[in-house]
């Protein structure tokens, strides 16, 4: 197994379905002679040529709706968000169209597409272009959410989303793509909807996914060091959403923190601790506890982005409130 | 064309004439629910303009879909059994009348969101570019429609990509209560396609023929690699934008000047003046179209409701 | 007081906005000529003249965007999205430039703009056209979402987020229209964001909010037939969610189900049990009981879309699942 | 234009060039973060076209918006302190490089979203043609911003409502990395106004006189009511799309050639050649321009960081 960068599983993952499958094919912004905003698709212009790696104009709405036609016909596209925060632009035919034309056809028709986005904060951009709204997506039944907080996640889960029969939004978190771990070479899937335990720990347990995965081992190691081991689950898909592994993990804690980058209000720690309570009510000795962004459209101030991002030291400070 | 497809046409036309007549009356009757819109006054622009493809050219088009259907071969029980809400409808009961559909006869839906299968049309005609199939996507949408950013991006990816569809724009004179030169900046729609630098054309939706000629020397060229066009026909709805359209928008004045250019009163003209077909032959037609209407309406109403288990499927391909 | 229906509390609170102050004008798909398409601006053009009722073009984004424009010069623009479906089609104007301008320029710019959205199920709109996705909005820190339950709080909340400096998703419910009620005739403000209780009761708390608010008290009658008080609070308003009310009836109550329409997944059921238990832990008898549409997207079949809904004997049978 | 008026404007040009070099230096130092596109190459276009506006004219951009900024007045004291994220940033330090503001000099903003403020710009007009205030929003944007369907959903509401907006589209003939023909049907970014029957013009953005000359004119029809004009404006930027563009897309050679017209030499050469300013006049004005950027990046370095608290001021007006 090699240690490769979250960029290179994602990017790897990519290649090869596109070497094994004609019907896989690419398009977005920049995705072509670029590179790739975020380098992810460098060379895949030169390899696999302007068909198969299409630049599109600036028109997000076309992209995934392009996108969502061209799955009808059989083909099996990977569209490109250069940023979630631009998939707004294109809401309409993400949570309307994509998601429900299986559906409201009855099954006739098909939408076998990934949307790739990173999203994020802490990178200076601004109030736009940080956001991370998984959970407004997450919302929709009918679309599949995966967000991979490791490299062998994202690759195995990219493969997933791309085999899937199913429109996935495809969340990549910009800060994580410098992340390395071991990923399995070649043929390598991560079903998608299932949940996972990234460290084990018998006091508390650790709800999160994507770059809060980072945050949270770390804070797992801080805690360590006091003697308290911290279980962690890694959520990797917010629709479907596994339970199964957090249900388990809290009946044998009794005590949860849930990490998400996001704000708090109507978002994923709301839904996962509703869901503990719902499913293990009698095992709580302490209210689930949330980390998560301020409720502020993110600065451009490096201070004060940085406060309105949740930190180690919450995860940190959120374990010992609920112990 | 062959004397049985001129016949067929009329046929069509006539059949899409009843079952609005029909389904109007079934909405009133309260068996149908939802949003109706009717395509009475319009059937000649489908009718002519699906004449021209072939099985391997793909359709979409938006909620004013029965026509449309028809024309694109969907059996008339399938359509109202859809409107009932019925497990026999086309869309298993779970679409209505805005979301018709037959994937196998490539008719890719009525679609609600005004202007937002536009995208999607690009993509299909994409998918044929893609798998070399040397197939056209007509894609129609409504006047109103073509002020929607959708339609902009639709229109301008399609050009850049030289892909292979026919931009349709049944101009019915207004997008709900709204006349054309009251939402868009030219009246003439087609001046839109001059910002595409693509090129476009006019045909005059009473008349059947005429659609039927100027779409087909287009599909040839979009067929032959020419890249995408931009068809404009003239028409007009002689019913409400849907069933309930308080109307205060147009004059009754207005809707009977039109309604006497009745596309199937000009088209029975043409094909009996051009001797084509007698009265009689037509009268024929106008008989077997309405004991088909007559029996549709039998099968949709006798078939059965959906399960209830239906109400979970299909949400996903894999669960 | 007159008993006035739902439509007509909102038109009057419009029109007497509109004559109290100049600056109010209202723009949106057929607002004008044809008088709305629920009726609600039904002789407004007539009166107020195409300069202060304007109907646009479909174009949903320009509709938003032209508003918040309007706004910044200190005008009070009324925004109708003909559904709150559309909304998605002007998603991003919403919520990264509603939502944000006033944070982002420093308290520079200012958007007092209401958009007013129609949505809900059950009238056999299919998939696209029933949604009822109000905590997708609520998610956004910088816009206010409201969503009244009576004629009387319609009227008293449209005029205060007529008046409101921010810009405000004012959320009704397209089969409440004809929902009657007692409302104060003339000026009548009920502030944004405060909750209500409905109704009194001991026994169980119940937390809603605009239709399902009329679901919710029917419940209660029943319930009080077999001698269970049900409390009920309307939240009114989604953004900012006043838990007060709510926290106040769950120490008395206990127990407590919350009636949503929409999707329960990152819905609004799952934020105001996750407040619950953050605010009232050591008070909980029982989990948090949630009752919303099911997970699938609104099918046409009058009967399948009716499965889907919440009714008042879902809520019946919650409560007593709490007790 | 009197004397010290074209010699405004060179300095405002130097200015802007100055400044941007000096904050791609700040920002390869990490003192600025985030993304910082620079308006290299570009100036004369600002510079030409906000010197026809009066104070009572509005100006939206985008998020190349520094050179703007100076345009409309904005010390660039306040513009760099905001990119270094200062309390003293004409923004607070919240928006950063791509969302400068000043509304007491009627700049309403950079923005990042592109094509987004589009529509904003129409109700910026919508604003003033209701208040009856005899006013032109000036809306500027690239040519990439052409292709989002806010684009043609906010040119096409300008002209049926007749908005006093002058549409600028810089042409850099780059969005990003994809040259202007892989993304737009036409190549001729006016072309698209005639899909809106509007009034168009091209000007020459390396020569500051021209696009003077004609978004003077233009600005003076629209003011007297004549609606929304589109003007296209030729360019090039020098630099990348922004810091750290791997510049894969064009050729050296390219940019050398564009390079060879530099903005502020052909209207250095303009003032001299007709004897409006002298060398050594000119000179004066680089050196003070230099002393004026020296000075901001001193007032910008030396100010405070923004207090905590402002971190939850201005989410609401009414908390
Ligand atoms: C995005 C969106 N906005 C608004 C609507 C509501 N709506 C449905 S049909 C219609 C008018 C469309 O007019 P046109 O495109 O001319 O088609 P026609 O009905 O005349 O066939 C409107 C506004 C919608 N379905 N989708
Ligand atoms: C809706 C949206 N999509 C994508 C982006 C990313 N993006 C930022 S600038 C840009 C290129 C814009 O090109 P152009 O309009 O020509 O302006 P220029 O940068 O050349 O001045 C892109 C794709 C964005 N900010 N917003
Ligand atoms: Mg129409
Ligand atoms: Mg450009």
């Amino acid at each position: 197994m090699a240690r490769i960068t979250m960029r290179e599983a994602i990017s790897q993952a990519l290649w090869e379905e596109m070497e094994r499958d004609e019907r896989v094919f690419i398009l977005g912004e920049e995705v072509g002679v670029w590179g790739g905003t975020y380098a992810v698709t460098k060379g895949f212009y030169d390899h696999f040529g302007p068909k198969r790696v299409k630049d599109t104009p600036i028109a997000e709405a076309a992209i995934i709706g392009a996108a969502i036609g061209a799955a009808l016909t059989g083909l099996r596209p990977v569209a490109e968000m250069m940023t979630i925060n631009f998939a707004f632009v294109a809401m309409d035919h993400i949570v309307n169209e994509a998601a429900k034309l299986h559906y409201m056809f009855n099954g006739q028709m098909r939408v076998p597409m990934v949307i790739r986005a990173p999203g994020g904060g802490g990178r200076q951009l601004g109030a736009t272009h940080s956001q991370t709204p998984d959970a407004i997506f997450a919302h929709f039944p009918g679309l599949k959410v995966v967000a991979p907080g490791t490299p062998a996640d994202a690759k195995g889960l990219l493969k997933a989303a791309i085999r899937s029969e199913d429109p996935v939004l495809f969340i990549e978190h910009a800060t994580l793509y410098q992340t390395r771990g071991e990923v399995p070479e070649g043929e390598y899937i991560v079903p998608i909807g299932k949940s996972t335990v990234q460290r084990p720990g018998k006091d508390v347990t650790i709800v999160t996914y994507s770059k809060m995965l980072e945050l949270s081992l770390k804070a797992a190691d801080e805690l360590a060091k006091e003697g308290i081991e911290a279980e962690i689950v890694d959520l990797r898909s917010l629709r479907p959403l596994d339970m199964g592994p957090v249900i388990e993990s809290f009946k044998k804690t009794n005590r949860a923190v849930v990490v998400e980058e996001g704000w708090p209000s109507y978002g994923v720690g709301a839904e996962v601790a509703t869901r503990i309570y719902e499913q293990a009510f009698d095992y709580a000795d302490a209210p689930v506890k949330r980390v998560a962004q301020k409720e502020v459209p993110l600065p451009y101030n490096r201070t004060l982005e940085q406060m309105a991002l949740p930190h180690v030291e919450d995860i940190v400070a959120a374990v010992k409130e609920v112990l | 064309m062959e004397k049985q497809e001129y016949l067929n046409l009329y046929h069509q036309m006539v059949v899409i004439r009843l079952l609005e007549e029909k389904v109007a009356e079934l909405y009133q009757q309260g068996k149908i629910g939802g949003f109706l819109h009717l395509y009475i006054g319009q059937e000649a622009v489908s009718t002519g303009l699906i004449s021209t493809r072939r099985p391997e050219d793909r359709v979409i088009t938006a909620y004013r879909d029965h026509g449309v259907a028809i024309n694109c071969g969907l059996p008339a029980g399938g359509i109202i059994a859809e409107m009932l809400g019925k497990a026999t409808g086309v869309s298993g009961g779970k679409g209505g009348s805005m979301h018709l559909a037959d994937v196998e006869k490539n008719f890719w839906g009525g679609h609600a969101i005004v202007g937002a299968h536009l995208p999607l049309a690009a993509g299909l005609a994409l998918g044929d570019q893609y798998q070399g199939n040397a197939a056209v996507t007509i894609c129609m949408f409504g006047d109103g429609a073509t002020n929607i950013g959708f339609f902009h991006e639709a229109l301008n990816l399609s050009k850049v990509w030289n892909l292979p569809v026919l931009w349709v724009c049944e101009n019915n004179q207004y997008g709900m209560g709204t006349a054309v030169e009251r939402a868009s900046a030219v009246s003439e729609i087609r001046r839109k396609a001059d910002g595409y630098g693509m090129k476009n054309a006019v045909a005059d939706g009473m008349n059947l023929m005429d659609v039927r000629e100027v779409a087909g020397k287009m599909m040839e060229e979009i067929r032959a690699g020419g890249g995408p066009q931009f068809l404009e026909i003239m028409t007009y709805r002689f019913r409400g934008h849907s069933m309930g359209d308080p109307e205060r928008y147009r004059k009754p004045d207005e809707i009977r000047k039109w309604e006497e250019n009745d596309p199937i009163g000009i088209y029975r003209k043409y094909l009996v003046d051009h001797q084509i077909a007698s009265e009689d032959e037509l009268n024929a037609q106008d008989q077997s179209a309405e004991k088909e209407i007559a029996e549709a309406v039998e099968f949709a109403e006798n078939s059965p409701e959906p399960a209830a288990e239906e109400l979970f499927k299909h949400i996903y391909v894999e669960e």
